[in-house]
């Protein structure tokens, strides 16, 4: 038992250092739904069976279904249009952006 | 020659149909499983360009480095500060549970006649099985009271956020906030395992909520549970099903008169207790169904609290109204 | 200092809260402080329920009649994290919201910038 | 039992209700309800605090059928009654005040949301004042602090959406540390009652077990509820979240929802640790300095600004810096004059706040000096009322401000260590206070041109002026009528040991 949960506090560690360095915000969610996942399966061992059902309900569940409502509702989401034309909107930006945008206006 | 079928017979029959799917000829699921090709929907060229635009605009100002030396500054001394103080804090925090008594073992102050007795008469003076729900909706009942009460005002605060007026003048806003028209149409992978899953996570949630005092769970969890079935049903089949399903009315009602019942069974449960006077609640025999006195009626209005106030959460998160 | 062994677990529980208070307080990024709280809450409520913990014993549900204080762990810590989690969802809904009104309007998640901007509205 | 030991327990219940009920009423019956339920629960809590001086003694209140150690309970005493009557008149007067701001600046969809909010807000402060536990009470500080996030941002721009975003990030940090700390501690107790824990930390304070992590506890506690009630070098969310939400809000906020997370550290200091074991810290001296360099920076930051919802807003920072000073100071006299200064604060600072909002409307909606110029000539009564508000602020005799600056220059006196710098930065920040709040009396009363036409009519004013007259009375008495009030808060400390 103590090697399994060492296991699962190591992946519990990596996990919250990883969501603070990841680039990307989807990734970040991903991970940190991975985390309350583990985090279900720490209380199995520490007898709480109330508390893992609960926790992959909402952790996992509604609280991972609400950043991602969040994440399209901020565009960090992005179709592959949009990001095509991110790109080449990036691209106009090393030019110069106010004149351009004006001009095409 | 009359045992052989013309050729327009034998297409009909399901042999013909079987060979020739196993040749490969035909597949019967093209067009009928796939996710069709959803109608692009555009966001309008000029909505993404004026959305850049106006993120460039804010860094430009804000990363104008010149005008901005306090702000670098102050930005500076606001990251060492807080380093600083991080390390510091996990530092004194590991250093503390140093000192603390070691966990997993019997003989610690946390493991004293409280425990004790929730344990050994728990079952005789709650009726619950489940020791834990037995505690927090008995012994230490107004605390979960006060935690329905958060919920109930985070989706009020919620609502204030983002629920949209009926009426907008501005139909432009509208169609970017509400991404109704971003929804899948028609997934039929989605649509055929939601409405095998659907009813399934509901009546596992509302098993959890009825068996709250006897195994696992209550009615927290159960309501979850079903809040996330009614979020997969909103996702498979659209807003438009869903809205006939569930409407503000309905949200406004069943969170009333669930957490109306809770307000008035626990005051009735608290006013008899402190005041000693029987409160002439039946518990039943424990490990029934029908047991433990209000354990079960609260675990419903929790349920029922919970599961409506994440769909709700839900909903204004996706659109801004019911 | 002869417990932090044996109390790994919450040692564990206290760099995770360590961790999620770092992202709240130093993240530019709002999504990435509402994960930091979450990882935060999280690890409070592991360092909680490792007080409940009893090495051998069960579930406390009571089973075939048995109640005696032997068989079962300390059930108050399940209670209140219980309680807690509630509380740090509902807590999450209002931050994300909060995060879509703020974008809606500024177009940013950035609070420097955001700030910055109100600056220079002069409002 | 007498009937009237189940008033605690009625306020909180009919106040949740109200918030329950509130959601299907119409408007106009959730405005009315909201302020019966005000009035009446003031009412319950003044027929308690008069029952409870009578007999001279505190009880609990058992939260169910299950007596100490293994249930709930709340606890009543002088100073818990007299608190929640104290809260229910400010806030009655507040939302009266601040009608007639609300109509206009908060959709009309959206005001019944509003008075779930003061509703639930009422009830969270009644359960912080009365709770005898300590996890009922951390479940109702984040119901409180929800709350004020939700009366932040009813008024919906972007400085508050802003402003509510910093107030969470700072609110969650807080409720972070108090949560580990309350954890911590209910380990090396083993319960959740005050009184028991008391008892046990007395026991390991006495037999010297487990020092350091109670120390750390006391240092995470404070520095939690520290961090939530805005002391100074946390306060960076306070200003934008006062100068812009709503005139009622605003002053809810000042002068009750910071000042029920001191009323708690206050309860926990008692309760708790006991006086004693907390002086013994050293934690009371850090406290001490940052109350002291709030009511420094407080007020210099308030000299500066050029808005004066937003200079009323620092000074409550420099506010708040004099009441854990008074904690700091770690003497009884010292922690009288703190919870003394509770009172006065919050009934002058929302007198500010209610006030100010009159005199911007008369100033063509501006909060600049320059176009404030003269206002007290334009609204009298709410020039008369921001002079009154002025002048307690800087502590001229009649008004609260002036018994509460007294009394902690006696505390200071009394205690020897920390005399001299607390005197010392008492007169700086009396002389800072004067110099902005003169300031902008002056600039009030400065005559432009013809004198305009004064006191503009609009629906809802008699009840603003009525609530402004009502905020001056308040001040008034405290500051007039203040040794019955010091002894019964002397009385009520008492009662917590």
């Amino acid at each position: 038992m103590t090697v399994f949960q060492c296991v699962l506090f190591g992946f519990l560690i990596v996990c919250a250092v990883s969501v603070s360095f990841s680039k990307n915000l989807l990734n970040s969610v991903l991970i940190y739904m991975s985390f309350s996942l583990v985090m279900s399966i720490v209380w199995v061992t520490l007898q709480s069976p109330d508390l893992a059902i609960t926790e992959a309900a909402v952790g996992a569940g509604i609280t991972s279904l609400l950043f991602f409502a969040t994440l399209k509702k901020i565009h960090a989401i992005n179709t592959r249009r949009e990001q095509e034309k991110k790109d080449v909107f990036q691209g106009l930006n090393e030019k110069n952006v106010g004149e351009e945008v004006s001009r095409r206006e | 020659m009359s045992k052989l079928k013309s050729r327009e017979e034998y297409e009909k029959t399901g042999s013909f149909r079987f060979w020739r799917w196993l040749d490969g000829r035909r597949d019967p699921y093209v067009g009928q499983v796939e996710m069709k090709p959803q109608t692009p929907v555009e966001t309008p060229e000029l909505t993404i360009r004026e959305r850049l635009r106006d993120s460039q605009a804010v860094r430009d100002k804000v990363y104008d480095i010149e005008n901005n030396k306090s702000l670098n500054f102050f930005h500076r001394v606001y990251v060492l500060a807080a380093i600083v103080y991080c390390v510091g804090l996990a530092v004194i925090l590991l250093a503390m549970v140093a000192y603390l008594p070691p966990t997993g073992e019997a003989d610690r102050p946390v493991n004293n006649e409280v425990s004790a007795r929730y344990i050994e008469s728990g079952l005789q003076e709650t009726g619950a099985v489940n020791i834990v729900t037995g505690m927090i909706l008995d012994y230490r009942a107004f605390d979960t009271f006060g935690e329905s009460n958060v919920l109930f005002a985070a989706t009020t605060t919620v609502l204030i956020l983002l629920h949209r007026k009926k009426k907008n003048q501005d139909g432009r806003v509208e169609e970017l906030e509400n991404d109704r028209l971003l929804e899948p149409k028609r997934d039929a992978i989605l649509q055929g395992s939601a409405t095998v899953l659907v009813p399934i996570i509901i009546l596992f949630g509302i098993y959890v909520i009825l068996n709250g005092h006897l195994s696992p769970g209550g009615g927290f969890s159960g309501g979850a549970v079903i809040g996330a079935g009614l979020i997969l049903y909103l996702s498979a089949f659209g807003f438009e099903r869903a809205e006939k399903l569930f409407t503000e009315k309905l949200y406004k009602t069943v969170s009333f008169a669930a957490l109306t019942t809770y307000c008035l069974a626990k005051s009735y449960s608290f006013f008899t207790g402190a005041n000693h006077l029987e409160s002439h609640i039946p518990l039943g025999t424990p490990g029934a169904i029908l047991s433990s006195g209000l354990i079960f009626v609260l675990n419903i209005c929790v349920g029922m609290v919970v599961a409506c106030t994440m769909y709700t959460f839900y909903v204004m998160f996706r659109k801004g109204d019911f | 200092m002869g417990n932090l062994f044996a109390n790994y677990g919450e040692a564990v529980a206290m760099i995770l809260f360590v961790i999620g208070f770092a992202n709240l307080l130093l993240h530019k990024n709002l999504i990435k402080k509402i994960i930091g709280l979450n990882i935060m809450d999280s690890a409070i409520y592991l360092f909680l329920a490792q007080k409940g913990y009893i090495a051998g014993r069960g579930v406390p549900i009571v089973t075939d009649g048995v109640q005696s204080v032997e068989a079962y762990i300390n059930p108050i810590p399940s209670g209140l994290v219980l309680t807690g989690i509630v509380v740090s969802v509902s807590v999450s809904a209002l931050m994300l919201s909060l995060t879509i009104r703020l974008y809606r309007r500024y177009h940013t998640l950035d609070l420097d910038e955001i700030s910055t901007l109100l600056k220079k509205e002069g409002v | 039992m007498e009937f009237i030991r189940n008033f605690p327990f009625f306020s909180i219940m009919l106040s949740m209700f109200g918030g329950i009920v509130s959601p299907v009423l119409p408007e106009r019956a959730a405005k009315w309800v909201n302020r019966a339920i005000i009035t009446v629960v003031g009412a319950l809590s003044l027929a308690l605090l008069l029952y409870l001086l009578e007999t001279g003694e505190s009880y609990v209140y058992m939260m169910g059928h299950f007596p100490a150690p293994w249930g709930n309970e709340i606890r009543a005493g002088v100073l818990e009654a007299g608190m929640a009557l104290f809260f229910c008149i400010i806030m009655l007067l507040s939302m009266l005040g601040g009608a007639h701001k609300l109509l206009t600046e908060v959709a009309a969809e959206k005001q019944n949301l509003y008075y779930i909010l003061v509703n639930l807000l009422l009830s969270s402060l009644l359960a912080l004042v009365y709770t005898n536990d300590i996890f009922t009470a951390y479940v109702f500080v984040e119901i409180n602090t929800i709350t004020a996030c939700g009366l932040i941002m009813i008024r919906e721009t972007g400085r508050t959406i802003e402003a509510a975003v910093r107030y969470m990030i700072m609110s969650l940090l807080g409720s972070g540390l108090l949560l580990l700390g309350l954890c911590v501690l209910y380990d090396l107790t083993g319960h959740l009652l005050m009184s028991n824990m008391r008892e046990q930390v007395a026991y390991l304070a006495a037999n010297d077990l487990y020092a350091m992590p109670l120390l750390v506890t006391i240092g995470l506690i404070s520095s939690g509820l520290a961090i939530k009630s805005a002391l100074f070098p946390f306060h960076a969310w306070l200003p934008d979240a006062y100068g812009y939400s709503t005139a009622s809000s605003a002053a809810m906020l000042s002068s009750l929802v910071s000042k029920g997370y001191i009323f708690l550290l206050v309860k926990l200091i008692y309760r708790v640790y006991g006086f004693e074991v907390f002086h013994d810290s050293h934690i009371v001296n850090v406290l001490f300095v940052f109350g002291l360099m709030g009511m420094i920076f407080g007020s210099l930051s308030a000299i500066r600004e050029n808005d004066i919802r937003r200079m009323v807003a620092f000074s409550s920072v420099a506010q708040i810096g004099y009441i854990f000073m008074g904690i700091g100071m770690g003497t009884q006299v010292a922690m009288v004059a703190g919870v003394f200064h509770i009172l006065s604060h919050a009934a002058t600072k929302s007198l500010l706040f209610i006030s100010a909002a009159g005199l911007t409307d008369v100033s063509g909606g501006s909060r600049r000096f320059e176009d404030l110029t003269g206002a007290g000539y334009r609204d009298p009564w709410a020039g008369a009322a921001f002079t009154a508000g002025a002048l307690s602020m800087v502590g001229v005799p009649l008004f609260s401000g002036f018994i509460s600056k007294l009394l902690f220059a006696q505390a200071a006196v009394q205690n020897s260590g920390k005399m001299l710098p607390a005197l010392i930065v008492l007169g700086i920040s009396t002389i800072l206070n004067a110099v902005y709040f003169m300031k902008t009396v002056i600039r009030l009363y400065t005559r432009v041109g013809a004198a305009e036409k004064s006191g503009r009519q609009f629906a809802g004013r008699k009840l603003y002026v009525a609530a402004l007259i009502g905020f001056m009375i308040l001040n008034v008495v405290l500051g007039v009528n203040s040794q019955p009030i010091v002894d019964m808060i002397g009385q009520g400390l008492g009662m917590f040991a």
